[in-house]
Parts: C-alpha cells; structure tokens; sequence
C-alpha cells in the first residue's frame, strides 16, 4: 500500500469531543514542531456548545512556511467515535488513520488506501489509571507521545513543552511525561518508527513567537493605554476581552493597594457596551469594547452617534459565520459592509484590518491613535481565525519613543489663549482645514470649553440647529475629515516592487496566508505572475486606487458570499465592477490556497 | 430661536462659596411649553448645586432623549452635557464614570427614556451601584412624540386622546429597592422645598441615587383623568420624610426638633437630617421601605421623600477596585509596559 | 413698486409658532385651493419640540400640476415675530408680506422691494374676544379670511371646508366662519384685492384627494389585512401606526362586542416592535412596524434573522434627516444602504419605494404578499415629506377580486400528501427551483411538519448543522430567493416610450415630484431631452439595467449625501460607476425642481 | 453528531388521554453537556405535558440564545419552534400571542438571556401580563460562552475561573412580584416532585407565570462557592408549598389534608392545590409574598414554590380587545373592508 512520505510538509488532524481537554494536548503537539524550529500552524475547528461534540484540531507542518490551511488531511488522530465514518473518508490516499484499538475497528470503517495504526490509548489508560478524569486527560498525553515517535518529534522538546505547559502545578508534569511516553513505548514496539512522514529539525522559525490574534489584540490594547473596556460575551472575541484582562491586571495592578489602572465591566449586553466606551472616550479616557456580528448590529445606533457627534471609539470585530446566529464557531469576513456604514443616515466608519497577530498588536496602538486623532469610531475587523486560532507571528515590539497621539484637544490653557485672541471655542469648527476640529474634556475649565455633546443636528458650536444647510456643512465636513483619514491609516502592503503582470490581486485579513501561497503555486506550477496587494484598512489609501489603475484584471479574494470588500473598493473608488473579479469562500473554514489557485485558473481559462 | 442668554451679569448678585452666582448654574432659555414640570426640575438642579457650592465644571450631566432629556440644555452652562441616544444614558454615565471617578453624575431622564427603551440600562447601573444622580422627570407619557403612554402610566389613566390606559404602571421606586439602589427617592415637581435637598442629599450619597420626580406634562398629560396631572398629584401625594441638607462644615440642628429626626452620615460625611412622619420612619431599612411603599400604593398614595437610603454601599469603582485617581488622569508612564516587558512577554508565546 | 402676478402659480409660507393650532387653519387654506380645482400641495415644516418655536407650512399653487417644493416665496403671512427677519428675506422680490399691524413695524423690518399688507390679527381678537385660547385659534382663522380675499379665493369654498372641519362640533362652525369673514373685511375695506397674484377656479384635480402618506400607508396595511402591528413612537413614523389603529378600530370593530380584528401593542423600543412582528408572521398573521432611522438601527439583528430564518416581516422606514438622532422633524432618503443590507453577516432586503400616498397605499399591500411570498422582510422606504405632508394624489382604489398572497404554506392536508408520497418536509428545501421553500405554520398538524426556527446555521430540514458547506448551499438558495424577487416587485416607471436621448436620469420616492418639473424645465428653457426612470423597488428588475445601459451618461437623484441609491445600483448591477452622475440634496428640505435643474445643468456644462 | 432519534415505540407504551404516549412530547438528544440541570427542566416539560394531555403542537416554544435555550430542541418535537436571538424571546412571544391566543405559549430562557440582555423585554412581558409560562433556566452564568457571571450570580459566589462576583444578584422572582406577575414561581431542577406540578399550574394559568428554575451548570457553575451549585441550593432551599395540580375533569383531595390546603381556582377552571408551610402560606396575597420572599432572603435561603398566583388577572388579548379568534385564522372576508368602503374613504380626503 501507498505510504505518504515527506518531511515537515504534512497536515494532521485531530478528532476529539470537545470538553475533554483536547485541545491542550494538541497544542504542545504544534509547539513542539514549533520548538523544532519549523512553521507550523494550527485550526482549532470547535462546535457551539460545551461539552459532549465533535471538535477537530488541525495542524500544518510547513517547511515553507505556508501557514493558511492545506486540504486534505495525511494523518488523522481519532479520538472520537461519533465522527470516525467522515474522519476517515477524509484521510489522503496513502495517509495515516490512528485510532485506539483497545477494541476492534469494525469493517465498516476500513479503507484499502490508508494506514490505520492502532494505539491502544484506553486500553493503556484502563492499566494505569483508577480515576476517570485521569484517564481522559492522559490518553490525550499518550496519543501525543505516540505521535512524536511516529513523526520523529524530539522527546526533549515535548517534555520541555509539558514542563512548560504546568509550570504552575509542577506535580504534573511528571505524571504527563509518563504517560506520554507510554504512547512512545507502544509506537517503539508494535510499529516501525518513524515514519516517512516526519518531521526534521530546521532553524526557520528565528524569533517568532506563537500567538492567537485576541491575545495580540487585547495586548495591544494594553501598550495603547485603554483604561476603560465595556463588553458583553459573544464568541469569538470574549477572549480577546479576557487577555485584555488578564495582561491589564497583572502589568497596572498597584502591588500594595491592589489597585488596578484599568476599569473592566462586563455590560448588559452590546448596547450598553459601545455606550461605556463612549462615555469614556468623552471623557477623555482610552476605551475601547470588542464584539462579533450580532453585536455589531446592536451597536448600530450608537456607532452612528459616534460618528456624527464625533466621539472617539475603539471596537473590535471579531467575525465569524453570518448572518444571524450564524455559525458562531466558524469563521468569516463577512461584516464589512455593516461595519463600513452601520447606521442610519450618511455614515463612514474607519477599518482597520490586521492579518496577522503581530498586525493584530500594533493596529490596535494605531486604532486608539486613529480614534482621538479623527475623533471617530474605528473599527478593527479580525475573525475567528486569526482571532483564536494560534499563528507563527513576528514578535510584538514597541518603541518606547512611541507617544500616544491624543489627537486635538484643548487645554485650559489653550482655551483661555484662545479667549485673549479675542475667539470662542467652537467644537465643531474646522479650524485647521482638515476636517478635524477640536474637543475639550469635561471639567477641563470653570468657564470655558462647555458645551453639549448631541447627535441631534448642530452648528460649529455643538447648537443644536435645525437649518438644514448649517446640519449639511457639518455633514460635508464630516467627508472632509474622511478624506484626511485616508492618509492616515495604515498603508496597503505590496508584494513587488514594481508591477509586474497586467493581472493583480487584491486580498485582506486571513484571507493573506492562503493568497500568499495560491500566488506561489500559480507562479511556480502555472506559470502565472499576478501581482498582489494587501488591504490594511478602509477608507482606502490612493495607492490601493494606483494599484487597481494599473491592472486590466483584478481578482479581490475574501471570505464572504456578497464580495463585500469589493463593493467598498467600488463604491469609493469609483472602479468599474467588471474590472474585479470575486474570489470567494463562505463555508465557515479558513480559505485555502488550492480553492484561491482553482478559481483563478477558472477564471483566466474562460477569458 | 434664540439660544443666547444675555450674559450680562449684576455686580452685586450673591455668590455661593465657590465664588459662582446662582446665574452661573443656569443653562440656555428653556424650549420647553410654557408651564412644564420639567422646568421646575431644572430650577431645583440649579438651585441645589447653587447652594451646595459644587463648581458647575465638575458636574457631568448627560441624558437620553425626549423632552426631558433636553433639559440639561437649560442648567449648568458651565458644565460638559451629553445629549445620547434614546433610553441609553445610563451605559454613557457608566462609561463616562469608569473613566473619572472624580466628577459629579447628574443623569436626567424621562420615563419613556428609563422604563420602556432604557429599561435594561437602568436595572443595570442600578445594580452596579453607579455612583451618579438619576433623575427620572415623569410624566407617565411621552411628551416629545405628542403624548403617548409610557410604561409609568398608571393603569385607568386617560389621556388627552381620550384613550385609557390599559396596562399596570412600573413603579421606578419600587424596582430600584427591589434591585437594591443605594438611595431611592421620589418627589414632585411642584414641590421645591423637598426636591431641592432631596437633590442635595443625592448628590452627596456615593453610589446610584434615584429620584423619581413627578413632572406633569402640561400639554399631554395634564388632564383630571391622568394619574400624572399636577392636580391629581396634590391631592395623592403622601410625603414620607422632610429632609434637610446639612454640609459637612455647617451642621445646623435647629430647626430638627430632637427625637423627630434620624441623622444619616452620608459617604462624603455630609449628613442628612429626615423629619419623620408619624410612623417613625427610618430609611436606612429597605425592607421596611418595601413594604410602607406597597402600603401607600395600596392606598391610592404617592409617597414622596427620601425612601431608602445605604450610606454604607460601595460604588462601582471600590467594587472593581480600580485607582482612586481618575483614569483618564493616567500617562503613558502609568499604563504602557514598554518594550523591555514586551520582549519579555514574547518569551511566553516560544 | 414691482407686484408679483400670477394666476395659480404661487408659494405661500406662513411662518407661525408651533402649539398656537396654525397648521389646521393654514390646511383650510390649502384645500380651499384644492376644491377650487387648482393642483395645490404643502408642506410642514416643524420644529422638533412641542410649544412655542418657530414652524413654517409651505403652500405651492400650480396649475401645471407641478407639486414639488418651488425656490422663492411669492406671500408670506407673519404671524411669529421670533423668525421675523429670516422670514421677510425669504420673500421674493416684488413679493407680498403680510403681518399683523396691530402694533408698527420696526423700521429694521422694511425691504424696499416688497410689498407689506398689514392686518390687525390681535387687534381683531382683543376687540372680538375676551378667552386667550379663542384669539389664538380666531387669529387663524382671520389669517385666512385676509388670504381668501386677497388672493380670490371663493367664501363660499372656504366656508364649507370650515363646516367640514368642524362637523363633530357644529357650534364652531358659525364662530370660524366670522372670524374668517373678519379677515376679509379687513381686506375689503383697507386694500385693494384681489391681488394681481391671485388663484382662480379651474378643473385640473379631477378625481384626485388630499392626503399623506402616513395615513395611505396605514389604510393600505388594513386593506392589506395586517392583524398584528408592534411600534414604537418616533417621528416622522407616529401617525402611520395610528392611522393603521384608527381605520382598524372604526372598520374592524364588531359593533356588539366591541372586540377588534387586530392588535396593536406600543412596544418598549424597536427591538421589541420587530420581534412582535417576527412573532406574529412566524405565527401566519400579517404584521408590521413602523419607525424611522434611529429604529431602523436598533432593527438590525432582528432583520438579519428574519433574513436567514426566511420569516415575512413588513416594516416601513419614513425616513428623517440622519445620521443619529439628527433632524427628526426633516426630510431626507439616507437610510437607503443601512435597509438594503441591514445586520451582520451577507444579507440583502427587499425595498419598496413609494413616491405619492396613492403607491404607498398600493405598495403596503403589495409589501405584504411580498413578504409572504419571498418569506423575508419587505421594507417600505417613505420619509417624512412623504409621510407627514399632504399631497394631491390619485384616489385610492382596492380591486374586490384581488386576493392576499399568503406564499407557499403547506396545510395539515399537504402535510399528509407529502407524505403519502413518501416525501419528508423540509423547511428549507427548494421544491420549485425559485429559492423559495415552503413553510408550515404552528399548530397546522399534530404530528407533521413541526420545526425549530432558528438564526444559527442550519440545513435543509432546518437541523442545526456546523456543516459549513451545507450552511453555504442555504445562503446560495437565499441568493436564488434574490433572483426570484428582482421579476415580482414592482416595476419601474418610464416616462418615455422609446428612450429619445443618450441622456438618462433616475429617481424614486418624493424626489419625483421635483425630477419631473426638472425634466420639463430643462426641455422647455434649455432644449435637454433626458430619458427618464422611476425607481420603485429593489432588487432592480432588468429592465432598470436596460435603462442604464442604454444611456451614456445617468444622472443619478436623491436626497443624501452619500449618493447611496447610486451605491445600490453600481454593486447590485455591476454599472461603471463613472457612468452614474450623483444629483443630491440633504438640507433638510424636499429638493426643488430648480436645484435638480441647476445641477444637470451644470454637470452636462463641464462635459 | 446524530439528531434522529429512534424512532422505533414500543406498542404497549402508556397513553394518555388524547392518545399521545410520552415519548411523543421528546425532542432530539441533547448535546448539553451530561448532568446539566436545564436537561432536568426539559424532562419536566415533557412529563407536565404529558400529564396534562396537553396536545403537542398546540404548543409553541420559544427561546432566546443560550445553553437553556438550545433545549427547546430537546423536548416537544411535534411543537412549533422558535428560537430568536439572544434576550429577545418575550417580543417575539408577544408577536406569536397576538397572532394567535388559542396556543400555549411556553417561553425558555437563561438567566442571561433574561436577566441581562433581555431585561427589558422581560420586564414589559410582565406589564403586559402576556399568557405565557416563562421559564428561567437560572444558573448563574452564561454557559455557552463559557462561565462568566451572570446578574442573578449572587455577590460573593465563587466561579470556576476563581474570580469572586462582586454585584448584587437580581432576584427574578421579587422583580417579577413588583412588577405585577400574575403567577410568580421558584423551583430547583433536581426537584421534579415540586417543578413538574409548578408548569402544570403555569400551564393552567392564564396571564403571564414565571417559574425561575435554579438548574446548576456543572461545567461553569457547580462549584462549592457558587450559590447557584447543586450542593448549595440543596442546603438552602426553603420551600413554600407543595403544590398539586388537578385537572378539572378528575379532581383528586385525597392527598391533601383538610385545613393545610388552599384550593387556589385557575382561569381555565382548573384547580391548584396548595399544602402550606407552618406559616399558612397564601399564595393570592401578593405583598405577603413580597415580604415572605424577602425574609427568607434575609435568612439565606431560597424560596421556592408558588409565590404568588393572581387567577383574576385580565391577559393582553382582553386588555386590548382583541377578537376571541385567533388573528392568524381570519380571512380576507374578515379583514378587508373592500373597494365601496374606500370610495366612502377617498371622500373624506376631497
Ligand atoms: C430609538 C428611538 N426611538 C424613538 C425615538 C423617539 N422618541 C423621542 S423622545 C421619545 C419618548 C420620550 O418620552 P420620555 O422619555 O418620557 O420624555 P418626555 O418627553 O416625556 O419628557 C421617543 C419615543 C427616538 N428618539 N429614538
Ligand atoms: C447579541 C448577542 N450577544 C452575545 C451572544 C453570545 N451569547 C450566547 S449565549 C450567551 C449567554 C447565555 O447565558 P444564559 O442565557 O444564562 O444561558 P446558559 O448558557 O447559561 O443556559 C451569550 C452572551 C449572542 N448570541 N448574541
Ligand atoms: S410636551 Fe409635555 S413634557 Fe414636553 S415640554 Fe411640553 S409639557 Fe413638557
Ligand atoms: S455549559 Fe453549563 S449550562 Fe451549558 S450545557 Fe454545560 S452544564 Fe449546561
Ligand atoms: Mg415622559
Ligand atoms: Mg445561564
């Protein structure tokens, strides 16, 4: 029979119930192929619920450093009886089924073109372990153990990761160690190890650490200077919320008072979130709240006050599968037009959309920039993916010249400068001609500086007013700063230095590992040179218009039905829609790479 | 529409402590129909913080929307206001609270705004223990839409359409000590001798202080049929306590007679001084509170007067242990770990 | 001195202040007009508080039937001396003021180029009446009487719209009519009238009513046999939902028992309101809601489950001035792109565009068995000069064969057929191939065709499924659903039979009143032939792309900033948006023919 | 994961009086997680109805979004589903009642769901005394998304997460009291003996009936310092009364001894049975329960049983008027006042 070989190249899938403590195992799996020095990178595929479901974990091994998903899967952990029939008919000709013997597989469940290899984890379990808890905990450590010997992991580096993993509880890690060894002697014993598919120490990881996109997130949030978040639970971005938490506490925690230099409330729900934060940011403080669709579309109406009445906000969108309910386990880049013009009347809201940890961290510093320097909502668009998944990133740096950009606000001082000058402060006044006009904070002078926020219409002063011609300069003021926005968020990144095809790409988000190596693939297998760019934020920067002028053909790939990215770059851009051409994935799962060369090739086959 | 105030001012105008004439707590001419009982409250607002020698600056004073929430429009000039959205106040108090623990909250609302959209809002700062004022200016309709029912409405009033109402009206006071408010208290428009240092004795309490005015809408809901109505209101009312508001350094005692009066030690350390009425009121038990509230109701009374009150609560921020200083107060020195903690960070995610 | 003079072609304001009982006098006065024969059309422009700030109501006269605003005041009637100043600037030279001169005229009040009528309002009522209340409401009514002569308008017209106004207190009648005749004697004795600008008898409404759009919208939703409604006051929205109770109440009363064929519940907020909606038509009732921008915000994640969860709801957005609370008492058609594809995740939804009570009337029908039939929410887009000012409009007509479309609902015996034939129900199956399943309704069978309707991902058996492929083949249907929608909404209005230009222009709703004088304007004055469309629904039918293809150049007419109507057609329609020229307006105020005509004119200028 | 269940009935299952055997009031398998008190509640459900003879899909349930409001899925399979989004089931039930006053309207929610974002919605559920049982699967937390503290979590309970609540929790059960329910429970999901009686009650009852249902999680919430664990709950229940329902067809006294039983007659004729507490508990006497419920609070305990029961009380349908057919069932003949009418109409418009 045909045996997969390669090295560092191959995807494993795990298949557990979720609630077992699974995915804790897997994950030293993947670090330890981290701490290998080769890529790797790893989808945890979860349900909507709590315990008792099918829940798959998926690992990338990459020695080029591809780190979007692959399909097809070339070994297989089954850990769950109740998936086994689709977890084996999606194992690769030539793969690998492991599975737990301790009991006969039936003949159902059999293949003529895969490997099955028997662990006999509850059987090992059963021997050693009394307590049932105990026994589901270590049979996890014991098909990792059998794992690393098949696949050649270096046993050091796994003890080290358990070593790691219960630093805090050191009694276990002994424990841990032997049961994962069990899964080694048996793989020792009863098969010939390791196998052609394995892994080989490299040195490609350099100083990369790995991270999931919330943690990044909420510490970003942190090295921003947010001292106010208002949030309600929602997957996936409550632990985005949570490292905010955790990291806030334990870095601006006052060790003798126990006082902390943060304020958390969890709120009633996302109403009430978005409005903490915009009572924070009027008064002057960093806040920010972090949600996924359905809370985007409760924060509808407040987010058009923010807008109109021009309150600084920082909000977090972590999407997953729409609409509705949706798939809330699933991931998706499918808000971006609510998020772009949620609410009613005229309104533009400023995206940010990292695509990696790394970007997740510093957009964040920048988002609470944006925020106060426009006095705006901004709006960070991540997704599941990247959100809770763990990614091989750049490391987090800061600059400590690095000063927060709290944009225009006056100063006792200022103000009473201003009055010697014989002016009247005017919130709304667009002194400086770039369409951003200067705040005070409360309490910021006995007598001066005053006024009353509304998102009722309003003159230069914050009147209210209903003459419809002063409410539309404000209004068209509001553009003005748009326009200002545009060079002030984060460029695009290219991927050449000159163009180089009449053909480009245009992708964002998650989406970039998949496109990244779908580009590769058709340049190497297909001889295709495209020419790629990468959306970093909305409104769009005019060398995201110079890179669409200068194709005849532009594919915008995203994970959406509705191609919505592509109607935002139509629909500021004024591009002819011809011109762009949808490359799309919906179904909940990360796009891949084959999928992105499949419809590009379709494409420019039929042209 | 003019929205200046001539801001010429009298030499010999009096002035509080805090070097302010009453003039400086005013806001811009009310739009309000002429005779409405959201003015008065205004008129207490101003009066009360006139006397309290509060500097208008440091007051915050946010609402929702309706007519009532236009009034923080027409007090304290001096003062930031924040006009939000319909029935959400609450949450922008609560964020603006969490950031500068060290302003006065003045939160007005309507009825409409508090008890039907902003129901979820208010239960919730109530049970966070907001340390802010929420005035409720009821009317039992919405005045802004033209009059109709809200949900403090009672049950069998009619309106000016002629229509009664048919559903029970939601008793604010009764849900805020239901929920635990730290300070619960109800008064009339029309009545400036207990609303003012009623307001006085709120803005002193530290935690969610609710007083619930009743603030007859002269234009829809001034009708004998309305349970709302300036005149039905006089005829009901059952005033609870008197109350007077004694600042820290000028304790007067006088005009308590002994043995009539319960002293409560406020938690700026302020006292307020509660006349009892016949029964021997005592507000700091809730559960007595409960209960002489579903007597009066049981009676066809409205009870006026300090009803609750815990001078003992802890506010939002001692609960969530944040900083004494104000967080918006914080420098880039206070809240970023600098890049040497970050390396170290990394270090965790290898 | 220059006198205006016209004869039926004049703009009269009256500038009065709000709560003084003006708006029903200045409406006698416009439909005096009207039952002259004349085409006459208002509009009322209030202030956004109760008592006592300035309100203006707008009477156009035209016997070319034009009934958009017009630019300039012909006659002004004064009676708040608060916008004085703003007032007499407002009249057009050689124009008409009249005031009370019961006291005099500062001089900072004199114009040399119009002429001042002065009438002693106060004067009359202090000598005639002793009640505070009386003058008020007979200063009207002597307004009035001044007007009738002036302009020559018959008594006996005016007198019987008294007699009608007053029908339910006839003791008023007698009272109104001399305080009128006050007027006119005041007029007769002290000036010389009529006026050269002046009205006169003709018989150009035919069959035509008076009526706004609100009251059409709400007598449309009892024809269109709404059982249920949920609402929550707002303006410019309020009076639809209490036309609706009113006309239900008085046809749908049983006479004995005093029980009603619907119910209407004030919820606490629009969130609620939807969900009622939802509730009901989940149930098989017809239900709607009405609201504005602000509600709209609050609606969208409940329209996002009505979207996915396939579920009829019938909402009605009577747009106001946006973004936020902005201008309630306003006009504008900015919420556009926030219902097209209001809430997280890929969403679309159905828009119906009214542009006169009669197609509101029409179209709340029409809304209802679309709902119904495509299983989604129908939103009716109408806005506050649509809704809250009367207009001259054709009679309301109900044809008795014409029967509700309940849409595809399987009944206990279809159930049992099924299943006969040995077939499963499944909610979400595309039986006929058009996207649109077929429902059951609670309580229909004992043992079939139950289901759980749900927002999260589900299959065709509406079985929850994390099954991402699955999940997507739904939201492809949903797309077929789409398709099957653009070919039974209704048809857009061309004014020509063959398009005559390479000139086109499209607009929809109240803009049509101003677009269509435009267009005779720009050919009578500047020989522009432009081939005209009326928009009325979206999805766009084919026959809206046919239009926009076969011109070169389309200007594009709404009333917003952010061309949004010109957004729906570049996305949808996939249209060179360089092709689409945006003609806006967002004062506040209905646009003008003029300022229609000055913008195309400009545009086809620079070309 | 499999939602077909086996569809295979044994022949000599039990019936009841309209011919259903239990098994026909199931739902799909829960995919809760094993031991979770809302799969208690659920099987409560099943065997009230059963009992009853209530007709399956003569019922719709609803619910919002939440571990307890996936269970509506898990039991009545031959009824009508809706599950909304989260805290917004009470509009939507509202809109199912309006439409259709002739089902039973059985609402399913977490204390999440009602107690945080849904508080407004339940509150005006309430006001409008919507005919429905509302059920709240009150654990605590928010299971789904993993453990966080919900606003019933009382202060002072211990998560998993090790992290101390530090609000007040609300109590459902008083809110509901001061607001006016018509039918006002307490009961604890281990206890079928108290809980299966309370829905047949509620069921009976016309008006809107809450139960509040403590029903630990045992992921999130079943540890020692949470109030809301099993052992807790165990230790601290207080209840109020043993109820027994009695169809009107067959009434049953044998079980009840004279004197300790208040006969308490239900809308729809049936009669609830009532075995008192030493305290000559009367469930019609809505301010005794208002004082009862808060004395065992102050005592630590927790109340359950029949709090409170108003069987006069008028629901939404006859509050406003609506015809005694279902809305949903009327037809065109009924509804459209056809074209003569809207000449006549179109007149009033000339
Ligand atoms: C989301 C939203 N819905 C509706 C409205 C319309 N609205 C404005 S004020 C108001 C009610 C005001 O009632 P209340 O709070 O009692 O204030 P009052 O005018 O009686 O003082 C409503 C419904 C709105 N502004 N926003
Ligand atoms: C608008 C919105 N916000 C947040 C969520 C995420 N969410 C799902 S269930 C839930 C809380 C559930 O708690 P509870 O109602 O107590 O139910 P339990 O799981 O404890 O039974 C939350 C916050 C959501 N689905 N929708
Ligand atoms: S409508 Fe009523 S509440 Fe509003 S300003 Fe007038 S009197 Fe006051
Ligand atoms: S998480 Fe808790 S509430 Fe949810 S199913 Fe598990 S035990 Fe039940
Ligand atoms: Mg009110
Ligand atoms: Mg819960």
């Amino acid at each position: 029979m045909q045996q997969l070989t390669a090295i560092n190249d191959l995807v494993v899938r795990f298949a557990n119930v979720n609630g077992t403590g699974s995915a804790s195992a897997n994950n030293m799996f993947a670090m330890s192929i981290f701490r290998m020095g080769i890529p790797v990178t790893a989808k945890n595929i979860f349900p909507s619920n709590i315990q008792g479901l099918p829940t798959w974990y998926e690992v990338r091994v990459s020695e080029k450093g591809y780190l979007g998903r692959r399909e097809g899967v070339d070994l297989l952990v089954c850990v769950n009886p109740q998936s086994m029939k689709q977890d084996i008919a999606s194992v690769k000709s030539g793969g690998y089924f492991i599975y737990d013997n301790t009991k006969n597989l039936h003949k159902d469940f059999i293949r003529e073109d895969i490997n099955y290899i028997g662990i006999p984890m509850i059987g090992i379990c059963m021997r050693l372990y009394q307590d049932a808890r105990q026994r589901q905990l270590f049979k996890n450590m014991i098909y990792v153990g059998a794992l690393a010997a098949l696949l050649d992991i270096e046993l050091e580096v796994v003890k080290g990761i358990i070593a790691d993993e219960f630093k805090k509880k050191p009694k276990l890690i002994e424990p841990n160690v032997q049961a994962m060894m069990e899964g080694v002697k048996y793989v020792q014993e009863n098969y010939e190890s390791p196998l052609g598919l394995r892994v080989e120490r490299r040195d490609l990881v350099g100083d990369s650490i790995v991270i999931d996109g919330n943690t990044a997130c909420g510490l970003g949030a942190v090295y921003a200077g947010a001292t106010v978040a208002g949030w309600y639970p929602i997957t996936p971005s409550t632990s985005l919320v949570e490292a905010f938490a955790k990291y806030a506490n334990r870095l601006r925690t006052d060790p003798e008072t126990g006082l902390k230099k943060v304020a958390i409330v969890q709120a009633e729900d996302e109403l009430a979130a978005l409005g903490m934060v915009l009572g924070a940011s009027w008064n002057g403080a960093r806040a920010f709240t972090a949600t996924s669709g359905p809370g985007v579309s409760l924060m509808n109406e407040f987010l058009g006050l923010a807008y109109f009445a021009e309150i600084p906000a920082v909000l977090v969108d972590v999407q997953r599968g729409g609409p509705s309910t949706g798939m809330p386990t699933r991931t998706q880049q499918s808000d971006l037009l609510l998020a772009a013009y949620a609410s009613h009347g005229d309104t533009k809201h400023v995206l940010l959309i990292p695509s990696t940890p790394t970007e997740c961290f510093n957009f964040m510093a920048d988002a609470f920039d944006l925020a106060e320097r426009l006095q705006t909502p901004v709006i960070v668009m991540t997704d599941l993916d990247l959100g809770m998944n763990d990614h091989l990133s750049a490391p987090l740096k800061w600059d400590d010249s690095r000063r927060y950009d709290r944009g225009k606000v006056y100063t006792a001082q200022d103000l009473d400068a201003l009055s010697a000058m014989g002016k009247q402060f005017g919130r709304y006044l667009d002194v400086d001609g770039d369409g951003i006009p200067y705040r005070t904070l409360p309490a910021t002078h006995p007598t001066k500086g005053s006024f009353f926020t509304r998102g009722t219409s309003h003159d230069e002063y914050a009147r209210y007013t209903e003459d419809g011609v002063k409410n539309a300069e404000v209004l068209n003021r509001l553009l003005k700063k748009w326009d200002t926005a545009k060079d002030i968020t984060p460029k695009p990144e290219f991927y050449q230095t000159a163009n180089q095809s009449n053909i480009g790409v245009v992708f964002f988000g998650t989406t970039t590992y998949a496109a990244l190596e779908a580009l590769d693939l058709l340049k190497q297998e297909e001889d295709i040179v495209i020419d790629a760019m990468r959306a970093t934020a909305f409104p769009f920067h005019e060398s995201v218009e110079q890179f669409i002028e200068a194709h005849d053909q532009v594919f915008v790939i995203e994970q959406n039905r509705d191609a919505q990215f592509r109607t935002l770059l139509i629909n500021e851009l004024e591009i002819n829609p011809k011109k762009l051409i949808k490359i799309l994935n919906y179904d909940g799962m990360p796009i891949t790479a084959e999928a992105i060369r499949r419809q590009i090739v379709g494409v420019l086959a039929t042209v | 529409m003019t929205y200046i105030k001539p801001k010429f001012r009298h030499p010999e105008m009096p002035k509080n402590r805090v070097g302010y004439a009453k003039s400086d707590y005013e806001g811009v001419i009310s739009t309000l129909c002429a005779g409405c009982g959201h003015d008065s409250i205004s008129g207490a607002i101003v009066q009360a913080c006139y006397e309290m020698d509060i500097e208008p600056h440091r007051v915050a004073k946010l609402s929702g929307i309706g007519c009532s929430s236009k009034t923080p429009n027409y007090f304290l000039n001096n003062s930031h206001g924040f006009n939000s959205v319909h029935g959400r106040m609450p949450s922008v108090a609560t964020g603006a609270n969490m950031a500068n623990r060290d302003l006065i909250y003045l939160g007005v609302s309507g009825d409409g705004d508090t008890a039907s959209i902003g129901m979820g809002q208010f239960v919730h700062a109530i049970r966070r223990n907001l340390n802010m004022l929420y005035i409720v200016m009821n009317n039992g309709c919405y005045g802004l839409t033209k009059g109709q029912d809200s949900a403090t409405a009672d049950a069998g009033s009619v309106s000016k359409s002629g229509s009664v109402n048919p559903f029970e009206g939601i008793d604010l006071v009764g849900m805020a000590l239901e929920l635990g408010a730290s300070f619960v208290a109800r008064s009339f428009s029309g009545d400036k001798t207990q609303l003012v240092p009623l307001i006085k004795a709120a803005l002193s309490h530290s935690g969610f202080a609710l007083i619930d005015v009743l603030s007859p809408c002269v234009t829809f809901n001034n009708n004998p049929g309305s349970t709302k109505s300036y005149d039905y209101v006089r005829d009901h009312i059952e005033a609870l306590a008197q109350i007077g508001y004694v600042p820290e350094k000028e304790e007067i005692t006088v005009s308590y007679e002994e043995g009539s009066t319960v002293g409560v030690e406020l938690h700026d350390g302020s006292v307020v001084h509660l006349q009892k009425l016949a029964d021997g009121w005592d507000p700091r038990d809730r559960q007595a509170a409960m209960r002489r509230l579903q007597q009066a109701k049981a009676e066809g009374e409205i009870l006026t007067g300090l009803v609750y009150v815990n001078p003992e609560s802890k506010d939002l921020h001692e609960v969530i242990k944040s900083d004494l200083r104000p967080l918006n107060s914080l420098k880039e020195e206070d809240l970023c770990p600098g890049a040497n903690t970050l390396e170290m960070l990394n270090e965790e995610f290898r």
